[in-house]
């Protein structure tokens, strides 16, 4: 990809005067490299780590579970993606997760495009929503988006009778994008790797996301520069609704129902995945392959988790917090630029 | 071209504009001055469509317009350059240059080579010949100033408007900057030009309107308005008082003899700083000269205790300052006016009040509680005394006009009692009368026996300023005048590295 | 052209009006609209009742508004409150007070960690309680696998007695309260906090210790958030560490939003902190009084939440 | 009903006896022939065991703990355990790794009962058998699941009810503390209560029903609440003893007596079994966690050839204030 591609911030290193080379120390160098790489190379270790370790780990088909199951999540972090990058954030998507899910399995009575249709339709409109009430009424994001999460369960607690009622996928068609396979590796995640291709193009390609990073750096300056700051907050938002319900959608497909107990908390995975993919919640920088890599992350942790014998489900949480923590030290210590705060 | 007809904009508290008529010729280059607070950022904000006016009229090309953003002025083809530094500060230059512009390659997607290609010679042209892949906000503030520039210029606009262009920038730049701006009215376009420094006004600007208290008192050519008669209508003094006050600011002082109070030895820093020393001796105002990013701002940052250092060490009357702590560095009696007031100084969000007392709180408070009438006190004084304008102490210093944020700055650090005064580019952006008053006051407290190191672009200031000039180039020590030495010329042949090393 | 400023002045007025005291005129209204049409609403009883209960959201949304007003958020507040009843009930061997000051530590603790990891470190603040949130959580149900009764006398009266009428546990948070308003608007550290969450490079330059208050922020946020812990253990008579304080940390935060506090730091609103956590504490008790569905309560906090952050958002 | 006993009904209190298990129609039942499963050693084999909920309240606790020493005492050495921690995303996961790690029989205590698709579909391919305890997974018998064990959520709720109306003389306004939502125990509890109640005495009124969340402190709010707007009522049905017990803390806490308010709860944990003696509940269903013993019994019969029926309902004892103090030893 291109050098110049948006995301690839640079080392803060100094010039001498103007015209004079740019010198980067090889720390320097390193940090950055870490910092845009750093879900990479960590997933690498782990890969290798779980290798050694454990035998059943890197068989095909716990690979494959591995892919398959983090897809979901990494459909929706793409959209987080994009909230963040514009220096946003989206609460809402573990409720429209859900809520996706629950319409598209009521929506496969009448057909696969109904299914497919009805919770883009309606996971859009509420992402279209939040993004229209950020943009226009400057309301922090946090909160739009708070009041988005507890709306889009509420919607959906209704739909299902109080959470009592799981509706069925009943188109066939619908439930095989959720469940073939290729080779171990299921259909979402192919799934994945075209939203991904296409939402890369979008984010480094084009003058939206071009807009998305101003936005995100210096909302004010993207402004005074022309940028058309609430469309590009509108369609950002948008985007993420309409990603996590179509997640909703295709994870409807693949368990066959409506299950209403999804989602709780699923925004906290999401943002972890973004921030261990590098970028920062401050807005600005940042990229959509960490992104998965950070996703994937986060599955392969959860796997190693469950191969170490004997470990009970509270020391099961410990390690994740604690796992969680060393992949941002590790971060901020070999990838961050230290701004030297006293 | 552009006018306003009657425009009326009140923040709360202030009146920012108030019937202003306003009107700019094609091809035309047009001064907006005024003290600070005047309006000037607040009319070109409502000529721009960044505020909408509470009354009155825009009419571009004879049109009435209403602009609902930047977005719509720039589409109908007025660029602006605001004064603060408005730019992407993590994307890379060639981003900034080419926002919402990109060069186009297949299927309609930008294509970076291109881009990066014409940013890298767009910029030569400016004198700016640093990697296009940076992040700009790796660039010096001049640097970056000028990547506004050509961002605006480049957009092909019939209406350039410069809020303060010059402020950062260093006089090779402004030479490039004033060519540039010929090259417009050459083409027909016009300029809209504000700045303090009204020498640049006699130099390329052809008529001028002064805006004061939110009014507009004059408006007319440049050429035959008399430079004093120009100041007093922005002062709105009479002309013989602004005679006999003069506009020079620094009184002639005699050479201290007495021992360095300020001592930095060998301060380095990796690409930073290599071995800079200097010392100031107590009343003494020493100049710190040198290019654009040639480590100014970085020596008087680690004096201050807030740039690390490799190596080397402060000290303040002989005892040595404990290294890379801001708060040491205060107890010691060092303080620091930021070049990047914004960034680096207000604190937006809180008072006049609250910002002034922010650094010496600690100073008045008793075990932990501040003891609200002596911080009442402080903020009265220091706001009488450098005549902030504000609407009262309790106003958020983010509404207050640039000068004005620069004033409340400086009694942040008046307010601390220092011995050692680092001022970096203290009267940027301050409008002459402020100018003066700044100035004087730097003198009086340099008499009163404080070490001032002066960093200022302005060579006339320096020049006037300081008895003793320091040059750095590249992070090093290059020379250093002092005397009947301490002239324009010589600091930029020291500057230009043509004098002995 | 005097009548339109005075009508533009009006505006800002009622603007500025709504801004500063919008949260307190919805809570008016919903108390009105309880009066009226909610039985046995006016009763001492049921006041009591609330502020029983509104009492620890309040005392962790304290924590919360200061860590906050620094430009950062506590998610771990949550699990805060847990690992503090773990505590209380491994230490309760040895006395109440021992026990409650072993919870108060082990908040102080896991606010240092999520300080050092801010300050220090210079993690996200919400990545670094993030992890702190799912791990703290695990670590209080290491420490009690299950939920442990008891019936140590001075605990279970800090959680059901009264003085002079008021409930022991609304008594402590109106202390709290009290506490913190004098630390934000009368203390020096109060001011620097703000200025740190106003502008940090400003205030480093300054010479702030601003690596000092952002831990020491962070501790208080963690030590408030396990006397909400204990208070509300005590309340339960039991240690819970699987269930109690879920979702606390959403909670709080909405407090201290709708209470006009920005998440842009820089500003504290310690007053309207509490009225945030009673609007949200009378919102959900109008709803389970009327036996409203689940479904409509989260619908219907929603739609406050929107409304007080509405009305209090910053103009330009 | 046709009522067989648990295999070698063996200690005082932890056994399960089996209430019902129908062979289904025409003579079903679930055979290894039928399923195409291999027969195969369960002491050498790979057993996997999905536990939904993390080991902290005592129903969890005894269910795991129960697989855990039934199999150490079978001499079953290759047992993996995993916990979904309330994530029903994480069960999937955890499940399909069990079964990618080559376990050969699959316990599972669903969190959910739909949405297993894709686990059946690898347990399929594999021929896994997969036997579901405590709460059931909506499939197909034999061919996507071998046996669900656990009691019938519907029939305890109608159990309360009985206790219920003959706590109330079968007249007065009740209250329900709801589960989780969206969880089938709550909505089955729900369901048999209310179809009970309706049936026997139309006299009692439901007149509130707000969810506690399965948990003690939510329990207690909630209870606060009610019966500060609903100071009438005479019974509250909590739908698990967790939530009974923050209901009693809410009484004592409004000065009330034991037994002003008649409660009924599900489980029979100690706690509410002790509740009983103290007289502040009124009786308790009980929903027995001890599932090892008849979960290898059933596994082991089915690889021994025998048929196995679509479900084994438990039985569930009741506790009252007859037995409540002479059965506190057997509550879990
Ligand atoms: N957003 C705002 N809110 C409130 N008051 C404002 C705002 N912007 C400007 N003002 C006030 O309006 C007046 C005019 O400000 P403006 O920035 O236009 O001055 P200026 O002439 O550009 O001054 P300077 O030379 O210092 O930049 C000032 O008194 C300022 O305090
Ligand atoms: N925060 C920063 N991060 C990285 N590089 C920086 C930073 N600040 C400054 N620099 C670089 O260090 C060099 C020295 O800059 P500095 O601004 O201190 O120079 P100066 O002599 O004060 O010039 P001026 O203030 O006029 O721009 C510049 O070239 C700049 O690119
Ligand atoms: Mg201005
Ligand atoms: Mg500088």
């Amino acid at each position: 990809m291109d050098a110049d591609g948006p995301g690839r911030d640079h080392p803060r290193g100094r010039v001498r005067s103007p015209g004079a080379p740019v010198t980067t120390t090889t720390r320097e160098r390193a940090g950055s490299l870490f910092r845009r790489h750093g879900a990479l190379l960590v997933l690498g270790a782990l890969l290798v780590i779980g290798t050694l370790a454990f035998d059943s780990f890197t068989t095909p088909a716990n690979l494959g579970n591995i892919a398959t199951a983090s897809s979901f999540l990494a459909i929706v972090a793409v959209g987080m993606t994009f909230v963040i990058i514009s220096g946003g954030i989206d609460l809402s998507v573990g409720s429209l997760f859900v809520l996706g899910g629950v319409l598209a399995a009521y929506g496969s009575r009448y057909g696969v495009v109904v299914a497919l249709l009805l919770p883009l339709v309606v996971c859009g409109v509420f992402g279209l929503v939040q993004g229209v009430i950020i943009a226009r009424t400057r309301m922090a994001p946090f909160i739009v988006t708070l009041a988005g999460l507890l709306a889009a369960r509420g919607l959906m607690l209704s739909l299902t009778d109080e959470g009592a009622t799981t509706y069925l996928v009943e188109d066939d068609l619908f439930a095989s994008i959720g469940q073939g396979a290729v080779l171990d590796v299921g259909y979402p995640f192919l799934v994945m790797l075209a939203i991904l291709a296409v939402a890369v193009v979008f984010l480094q390609r084009t003058g939206f996301g071009q807009n998305v990073y101003a936005i995100g750096g210096n909302e004010d300056a993207a402004a005074l520069m022309g940028v058309p700051v609430a469309r590009t907050k509108i369609v950002v938002y948008l985007t993420s609704g309409l990603l996590a319900g179509l997640a909703g959608a295709l994870n409807a497909a693949r368990l066959s129902s409506g299950v209403t107990i999804l989602g709780i908390g699923m925004e906290l995975d999401v943002i972890a995945a973004v921030v261990i993919g590098g970028t920062l919640l401050t807005g600005g920088a940042g990229g959509l392959g960490g992104t998965i890599a950070g996703a994937l992350l986060l599955g392969v942790i959860q796997n190693l988790i469950n191969q170490i014998p004997g470990l009970s489900s509270s020391f099961q949480q410990v390690v994740s917090g604690a796992f969680l923590a060393a992949v941002v030290i590790t971060h901020r210590v070999l990838g961050g630029v230290r701004d030297d705060d006293s | 071209m552009l006018e306003t007809d009657g425009v009326r904009k009140a923040f709360p508290g202030v009146t920012a504009l108030d019937g202003v008529s306003f009107s700019l010729g094609t091809g035309e280059v047009h001064a907006l001055v005024g003290e600070n607070g005047a309006g000037k950022s607040t009319l070109i904000k409502v000529l721009t469509g960044v505020y909408r006016a509470d009354a009155g009229q825009v009419r571009y090309r004879g049109e009435p317009v209403s602009f609902a953003s930047p977005l719509d002025a720039q589409r109908a083809g007025i660029a602006t350059i605001y004064q603060e530094v408005n730019l992407v500060p993590q994307m890379s230059v060639a981003r900034n240059l080419f926002l919402g512009r990109e060069p186009r390659g297949r299927f309609g997607l930008i294509d970076f080579a291109a881009m990066r290609e014409r940013a890298g010679e767009v910029l030569r042209g400016y004198g700016i010949g640093s990697d296009v892949r940076r992040p700009l906000g790796s660039l010096g503030l001049g640097a970056q100033q000028m990547v506004a520039l050509a961002r605006a210029i480049e957009a092909h606009a019939q209406v350039v408007v410069m809020d303060e262009p010059t402020s950062s920038l260093q006089p090779r730049e402004v030479d490039r900057l004033f060519r540039a701006i010929g090259d417009l009215r050459g083409q027909g376009r016009s300029v809209v030009y504000v700045s303090h420094r009204l020498e640049e006004l006699y130099r390329i600007c052809d008529r001028v309107t002064v805006l004061r208290d939110g009014r507009l008192v004059h408006t007319g050519p440049l050429a035959g308005l008399d430079r004093l008669r120009l100041i007093s209508l922005m002062l709105g003094r009479d002309l013989d008082a602004v005679r006999s006050e003069g506009l020079t600011r620094f009184a002639e002082r005699a050479r201290s003899h007495a021992a360095p109070l300020l001592r930095a030895t060998n301060l380095s820093r990796r690409h930073v700083l290599d071995e800079v020393s200097l010392a100031v001796r107590p009343g003494e105002i020493v100049g710190l000269g040198g290019l654009l990013g040639s480590g100014r701002s970085e020596t008087a940052k680690a004096i201050a205790g807030a740039l690390p250092l490799d190596s080397g060490g402060v000290s303040v009357a002989g005892e040595a300052v404990p290294p890379g702590s801001v708060g040491s560095a205060i107890r010691a009696g060092i303080n620091l006016l930021p070049e990047d007031r914004k960034a680096e100084g207000i604190v937006a969000t809180l008072s006049v009040r609250e910002n002034i007392a922010l650094a010496a709180l600690p100073r008045l408070s008793r075990a932990g509680i501040v003891s609200e009438g002596d911080v009442d006190r402080v903020v009265d004084r220091f706001m009488r005394r450098l005549r902030i304008k504000a609407a009262g102490p309790g106003q958020p210093v983010g509404e207050l006009s640039g000068g004005n944020q620069q004033k409340v700055l400086l009694a942040r650090w008046l307010a601390m009692n220092p011995r050692v005064l680092l001022l970096d580019e203290p009267t940027r952006g301050i409008d002459v009368g402020a100018k003066a008053e700044v100035q004087v006051l730097i003198d009086e407290l340099a008499e009163e026996g404080l070490a001032v190191l002066l960093i200022s672009s302005d060579l006339e200031e320096l020049v006037e300023g300081s008895q003793r000039v320091v040059v750095l180039r590249d992070g090093a020590v290059v020379g250093e005048l002092s005397g009947a030495d301490v002239t324009e010329e010589k600091i930029m042949a020291a500057i230009a590295g043509t004098t002995d090393d | 052209m005097t009548e339109t400023i005075d009508r533009a002045l009006d505006r800002v007025r009622v603007v500025s009006w709504l801004q500063r005291y919008g949260v307190y005129a919805a809570v008016v209204v919903l108390f009105a609209f309880n009066a009226v049409f909610t039985p046995h609403f006016l009763a001492a009883d049921n006041f009591r009742t609330q502020l029983v209960q509104v009492a620890p959201i309040v005392i962790v949304a304290l924590g919360m508004a200061l860590v906050i007003g620094t430009e950062g958020i506590d998610l771990s507040v949550g699990s805060v409150m847990a690992l503090a009843a773990s505590m209380v009930a491994l230490y309760l061997g040895y006395g109440a007070l021992p026990a409650i000051a072993m919870a108060l530590l082990a908040g102080a603790l896991v606010g240092a960690a999520g300080g050092v990891l801010v300050a220090v470190v210079g993690v996200q603040p919400i990545v670094a309680t993030l992890a702190l949130l799912v791990g703290v959580r695990g670590l209080a149900n290491v420490f009690l696998p299950q939920l442990r009764e008891f019936t140590n006398p001075t605990l279970v009266a800090i959680g059901s007695d009264s003085v002079a009428g008021v409930p022991i546990v609304v008594l402590v948070a109106v202390v709290l309260v009290a506490a913190v308003a004098f630390l934000v608007r009368r203390t020096t550290f109060g001011r620097q906090l703000v200025a740190v969450g106003g502008n940090r490079t400003a205030s480093r330059l300054s010479g702030l210790p601003v690596r000092r208050i952002l831990l020491t922020v962070y501790v208080l946020a963690g030590v408030l958030a396990a006397v909400a812990g204990v208070l509300a253990t005590s309340r339960l008579q039991a240690s819970d560490p699987t269930s109690l304080g879920l979702f606390m940390e959403l909670s709080a935060i909405t407090a201290v939003v709708v209470g006009g506090t920005p998440l842009t730091g820089g500003r504290v609103r310690v007053l309207g902190t509490v009225m945030g956590a009673l609007l949200m504490q009378l919102l959900q008790a109008t709803l389970i009084k009327h036996n409203l569905p689940q479904s409509w309560t989260q619908m219907a906090q929603a739609v406050i939440i929107l409304a007080a952050v509405y009305a209090a958002r910053e103009r330009r | 009903e046709n009522t067989a006993t648990a295999p070698e009904p063996g200690g005082s209190d932890a056994q399960q006896q089996v209430v019902e298990s129908p062979t289904g129609p025409a003579g079903a039942g679930c055979t290894i022939a039928r399923q195409g499963a291999t027969a195969f050693d369960l002491k050498t084999a790979v057993v996997g065991f999905s536990q939904s909920e993390k080991e902290a309240n005592p129903f969890r606790i005894a269910e795991t703990q129960s697989i855990k020493d039934e199999a150490a005492k079978l001499g079953i050495a290759n047992l993996k355990v995993t916990n979904a921690q309330s994530q029903f995303a994480k069960q999937i996961s955890d499940v399909q790794q069990l079964i990618a790690q080559g376990a050969q029989l699959l316990v599972i205590a669903p969190l959910n009962s739909d949405g297993w698709e894709p686990v059946l579909q690898q347990a399929a391919a594999k021929k896994v058998p997969i036997i579901t305890i405590d709460r059931k997974i909506n499939a197909r018998h034999c061919a996507d699941f071998l046996t669900f064990i656990g009691s019938d959520f519907v029939e305890q709720g109608r159990r309360a009810a009985d206790q219920m109306i003959e706590a109330l003389g079968g007249k007065g306004k009740v209250a329900i503390l709801l589960g989780a939502p969206g969880n089938n125990v709550t909505t089955e509890r729900t369901q048999g209560f209310k179809e009970q109640v309706a049936a026997k005495a139309p006299d009692i009124e439901i007149t509130f029903e707000q969810t506690g969340e399965f948990a003690r402190e939510k329990g207690q709010q909630v209870t606060e609440q009610l019966i500060q707007s609903n100071p009438d009522i005479d019974g509250i049905y909590a739908e698990n003893d967790e939530m009974a017990l923050g209901a009693v803390t809410a009484l004592k806490g409004a000065g009330k007596k034991a037994g002003d308010i008649k409660i009924v709860s599900i489980d029979g944990t100690r706690g509410a079994v002790q509740g009983i003696v103290d007289g502040w509940i009124f009786g308790v269903v009980e929903s027995n966690p001890r599932f090892g013993q008849l979960a290898f019994a059933t596994a082991q019969k089915f690889l021994d050839g025998e048929a196995i029926p679509e479900k084994v309902i438990i039985s569930d004892r009741e506790y009252d204030a007859a037995n409540a103090e002479a059965s506190l030893g057997q509550a879990y």
